[in-house]
């Protein structure tokens, strides 16, 4: 194990992985020369030359779509987008090609190829650049879609997300970059797809999230914790597509209430569709309606204080195990 | 740098009358009979979906893939049947995906539009107007990575041409191209139409060929109906693509002679006469009289191709017909590799 | 009232509009010369001439970007895409231009346009065209999406769309054109966004859908009510965006009891944010967890059996009912 | 067809001393000024997000917008501040939005990527690299679409070009020019670079004006670093696009003297001897000389003309730093028309 940033776990990830199999190749924009806007893959050029590490125009479908048309071929390319925002150019490549073509070619094809990039809002990028993609993305079937909220994970899914066979639309953080964590040395170190986990136990209330919205239940969690002597379990979704409930639906067995946090507006969020799970499953178990804490339902604003009023924070999250402990 | 020049292409002299000609004769009957009976089909109800023939327009894709080789790969859009024949997919196979059989190319879950035969270098068979020369563009990247002489084809008609991923697709491969790292052909089938929109009320600069070269992509025009000028191109051009590693533009100007898809019965966007006009001009009937002129293939030579073609239609269609359906679980196979995982907390 | 088809309603509602205010015009790819796919907007290119009636290029994102330079310049487009599948390549102009520019330019500007045409599967159409867009249109804050069931709704929400400030996505079915239904004579009837309305009273179970499914939700409901004497109200939402709930909770606290209808694929689809909803306002009246019928979580096959396989149908929704019912 | 001719454009001669010239000098000075403050309100923390100044390109903007009437329209993207002004908005209300402040043209919501001014015919001010060049051209023909003989001026980046929106959006401008609809100036503000992408990275012909007559549209490269050369070039095709209702692009050949955004600080992709060599080329030093040359502009003219812009852009500093922040309820404004309707089923 060793201390590393969630950042550093990407890029070595992908150095990893290149060096183990030369079907690797990054690309997107200003990630060569320019050193990646975020730094992730400074010195790749360099290390792996330009037909490994490829410069990309403006052209988010040309690099998503030729993506397909590589990993149809045999090569396993990792797509770079400089935030995910951009991707939505993107949108038919992905959605109507990449996850589709096994299934429409019968099977014919693999299609392993890895979109990633950063996504969320926190520092003033306003309403083009601040949006976040788990419901977009992961209501489409032939698409793998996590959020990795530590550096191991983003590490590990990064691998098996390179490794698969099958598109994966991996969401960053731009704010977890920074962030540090022990992250296990084994090259050959994975976490698979579809396995949600318990990132603190507790047995009052149960907090679901993923990505940065997972750090920041945990941090309500202390508080409540030290504040309120309420013990909350965190669950760390991880993956969104496939998207793992088993241990959620176990811990709402005992804890009997349910708090689930998301960045991005309200409806037609995924919230929705990990509430409505839980309900449909845990329904008599259930001592409180399922709680969502989103952001508000408004494209983002510039101005800091409200685009602090826009995004959720720890009182939102307390609030909300309050309303379903019935505390208020 | 892959090894190119040893085993260069085996070109054919169009002025010749070298027995591929017969060949590629033959094969041009076959995709017209096969493309009339899938219209007969789909009126009988036995094809759903949307079906685009490929009548008329013979000419380019035969003049193009019979000049590729066996490890090379082609992409097409949705008009996509006689690309696949060409290929050398089973007719059978394709007949098959098209009634929506187990039996079919993608067994069953394509249909017309989503032709695929991986072994035989077909990479499909898409319906979105132009979202596969993307695809089509990484192909020949990837290609050209892994350090072989293969190339890719790429068919698109001129409809497509105005649509965002041909300009990235293009200004990719124009790029990859300087460096010698994309070896594919780009072929516009120019049939003088998207949909009901003609080319000069879809394109505002209506040389199509031209507009390729923003992407610094040398092109020529060739006439379509004319397959000894489209394989004379293909040979010459091919060539060229395989040793250098950049792409190449062919404008195939060509026509079709159906309805843009089996529910364009009106066609209100071109007249009966217009049509009659480019019917003296079938690419099947201008082969047929110069081999007949030149390399003395005679009416009852190309009588028996005609009844070859027939009984081997006739043959996929009762394969297709006699194949079972896809049984329901082949709904939940190929969404994801090895059949999994579908969603954990999925109920039904 | 007359009888009328959906397709002469939406129709009808063009012209009547296009007659009214010379701002308005319609936009799309074989509307004009071809007459449209769906014949929808046949004759209106003699009607209006070119300038009104725009035969564009396959463009999409073309025809969506330029709508909105349009309508910020007080024009009123109608935008047809030949089907909704076709709309994904003009995501980002809809998403991240028509969605936000009114809200970034802080109000200066109207985007008063409409975005229509069919969605859906049942014909054969397969991956690539066979799609619904409720829950992808749905999140996005700045859009108005709304799927009528009825020739009434089709004419007057398209008109109440048309005579808006803001981008409204006009989910229409192709499965509906032919249907046939009373329309108010009126040429100002119009039918407000936001106001869901009861499509069939009954006392047992809350059945909620929209567009197509409605319908399909209508003949269940008679089913069940002949077959097994059980009465459900069926609610239809008409709009996704706003989405209007007060009637199905009005429902629900008398049944008990709700089923949610749709089309498109369960994870993160539009079910997912009724059911969450409706178990956030009404826990306590709720005798079953409310129940999601949707298509299958696969990208469309082809062959007619695996698309009928793929597709919600009424036995789902009885046996969804029966199930919320504990009649199993 | 709108009458074009009795008000045509007032042109100014390049080689004459029009009072108007120290008027560009004097605008070119303070946007030159008001973009370093801005850098240094960033420093200070006081302006957030991203930020792109226009530093270097000032000639370019300013050749071209003094050209246009009050009641033309622009669109610009994300590096937008110097179209604004030279619209005529008010700086204090620029640098308020920079702010995020409530008195901001945008009220805050937008910041830098994002003014607008629809009341001076600035529409903005988008983040998505291309974005907007859509939006621009369908403007263009709701202006003769309306029967006015307003024009629409759009610029964009190098970069900005390969994008597939730029293709769709050219093309449509093409066929609408093709019948007189679309009156459009499409500016390339080709300033070598896309962030780190040098134009012979991203463009496979880097022969950048020459890619627009793939889509039938004429064009021209022109020094953007010669404000005389920008605005000779803009009076002649302005006064064009007015009168026949169809599109037109320039190409600004220019340079950034500063980072491509204010993160940019390693600047990888350019040697500072790079950048040195181009501030040789400085718009405002060249237009100066020029006035000084010709039309006798003393140093003490421009001294005043300094002093002047650092008091308006302090000014515009403190406008922006006493303004309070947006109110809470803005939050829910301007999302839809009318303030609302929010969801419905909203909690909370
Ligand atoms: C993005 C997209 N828009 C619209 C369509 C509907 N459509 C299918 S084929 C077609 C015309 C294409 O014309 P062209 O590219 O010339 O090919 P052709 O059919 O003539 O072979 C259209 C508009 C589509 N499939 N995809
Ligand atoms: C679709 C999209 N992709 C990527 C970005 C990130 N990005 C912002 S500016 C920029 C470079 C644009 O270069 P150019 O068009 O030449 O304009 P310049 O900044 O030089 O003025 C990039 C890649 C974006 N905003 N939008
Ligand atoms: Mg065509
Ligand atoms: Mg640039």
């Amino acid at each position: 194990m060793a201390e590393k940033s969630y950042r550093d776990a990407i890029r070595e990830a992908m150095i990893e992985e290149m060096d183990r199999d030369p079907n690797v190749l990054i690309m997107g924009e200003d990630i060569g020369v320019y050193e990646g806007t975020f730094r992730i893959t400074a010195g790749m050029l360099k290390k792996y030359g330009s037909k490994r590490v490829i410069d990309t125009p403006i052209a988010e479908a040309g690099m998503a779509g030729t993506a397909v048309g590589m990993a149809m071929l045999g090569l396993r390319p990792i797509v770079e987008m400089m935030t995910m925002n951009f991707a939505i150019v993107a949108a038919d490549q992905i959605l109507n090609h990449a996850a589709k073509v096994r299934y429409f070619s019968g099977g014919q094809v693999d299609v392993p190829m890895v979109i990633r990039g950063p996504q969320g809002a926190g520092v003033q990028l306003s309403a083009q650049h601040s949006q976040t993609f788990e419901a977009f993305y992961g209501h489409f079937p032939g698409l793998a879609v996590v959020a990795p909220a530590t550096p191991a994970d983003a590490k590990g899914m990064l691998k098996t997300a390179v490794r698969g066979k099958d598109p994966v639309i991996f969401l960053e953080s731009a704010a977890l970059y920074g962030m540090k964590g022990e992250v296990p040395e084994d090259p050959d170190f994975t976490v698979p797809f579809g396995e949600s986990r318990v990132a603190r136990e507790g047995s009052d209330v149960t907090i679901v999230s993923y990505g940065r919205m997972l750090q920041l239940s945990l941090v309500a969690a202390e508080k409540l914790s030290k504040e309120e002597g309420i013990e909350a379990e965190v669950i760390d979704l991880r993956s969104i597509r496939p998207l793992d409930l088993v241990p959620t639906y176990a811990s709402v067995a005992r804890t009997h209430r349910a708090v689930v946090v998301q960045e991005q507006w309200k409806p037609f969020g995924a919230a929705a569709e990990i509430a409505a799970s839980i309900t449909e499953e845990m329904f008599d178990e259930l001592d409180a309606p399922v709680a969502r804490v989103t952001g508000e339902d408004v494209p983002m604003p510039y101005a800091r204080n409200l685009e602090l009023l826009a995004t959720p924070h720890e009182p939102q999250i307390i609030g909300a195990v309050r309303r379903v402990m019935y505390r208020e | 740098m892959p090894e190119t020049k040893e085993n260069s292409v085996s070109t054919i002299d169009p002025a010749a009358c070298a027995p591929e000609w017969t060949e590629i004769l033959k094969r041009m009957i076959f995709i017209r009979r096969f493309e009339e009976a899938t219209e007969r089909e789909f009126r009988r109800g036995k094809i759903g979906g949307y079906l685009h023939v490929y009548i008329g327009q013979e000419g380019v894709a035969s003049g193009i893939i019979t000049a590729t080789r066996d490890r090379d790969v082609v992409f097409s859009g949705y008009r996509d049947h006689a690309h696949a024949i060409l290929r050398g997919t089973d007719p059978n196979r394709i007949m098959a995906e098209l009634f929506g059989k187990a039996s079919g190319v993608s067994k069953g879950k394509g249909g017309s539009m989503h032709l695929f035969d991986v072994e035989h270098g077909f990479y499909g068979g898409y319906g979105i107007v132009g979202g596969h020369l993307t695809l089509a563009a990484g192909a020949a990247y990837a290609l050209r990575y892994q350090g072989t002489d293969r190339i890719c084809v790429c068919y698109f008609g001129d409809g497509a041409m105005n649509i965002g991923s041909f300009h990235e697709a293009m200004n990719m491969a124009g790029l990859w191209g300087n460096q010698g790292l994309c070896p594919i052909l780009f072929v516009i089938e120019n049939n003088g139409y998207a949909m009901g929109t003609s080319v000069e009320r879809h394109s505002a600069l209506t040389d199509l060929v031209t507009r390729v070269r923003a992407y610094n992509i040398p092109g020529e025009k060739v006439d379509g109906q004319d397959v000894f000028a489209v394989r004379g191109a293909a040979d010459r051009v091919i060539g060229q693509i395989r040793e250098t590693g950049k792409p190449y533009c062919l404008e195939a100007v060509t026509y079709r002679f159906s309805g843009h898809g089996a529910a364009d019965i009106l066609q209100p966007y071109r007249s009966k006469d217009e049509v009659e006009q480019h019917r003296h001009r079938d690419p099947i009937i201008i082969l047929r009289n110069r081999l007949r002129e030149i390399c003395g293939v005679t009416d009852e030579d190309v009588r028996k191709m005609d009844e070859e073609a027939n009984e081997r239609v006739a043959a996929a269609v009762k394969f297709a017909e006699e194949s079972p359906v896809p049984g329901g679980t082949e709904l939940f196979t190929d969404v994801v590799a090895e059949h999994g995982p579908r969603q954990i907390n999925q109920t039904e």
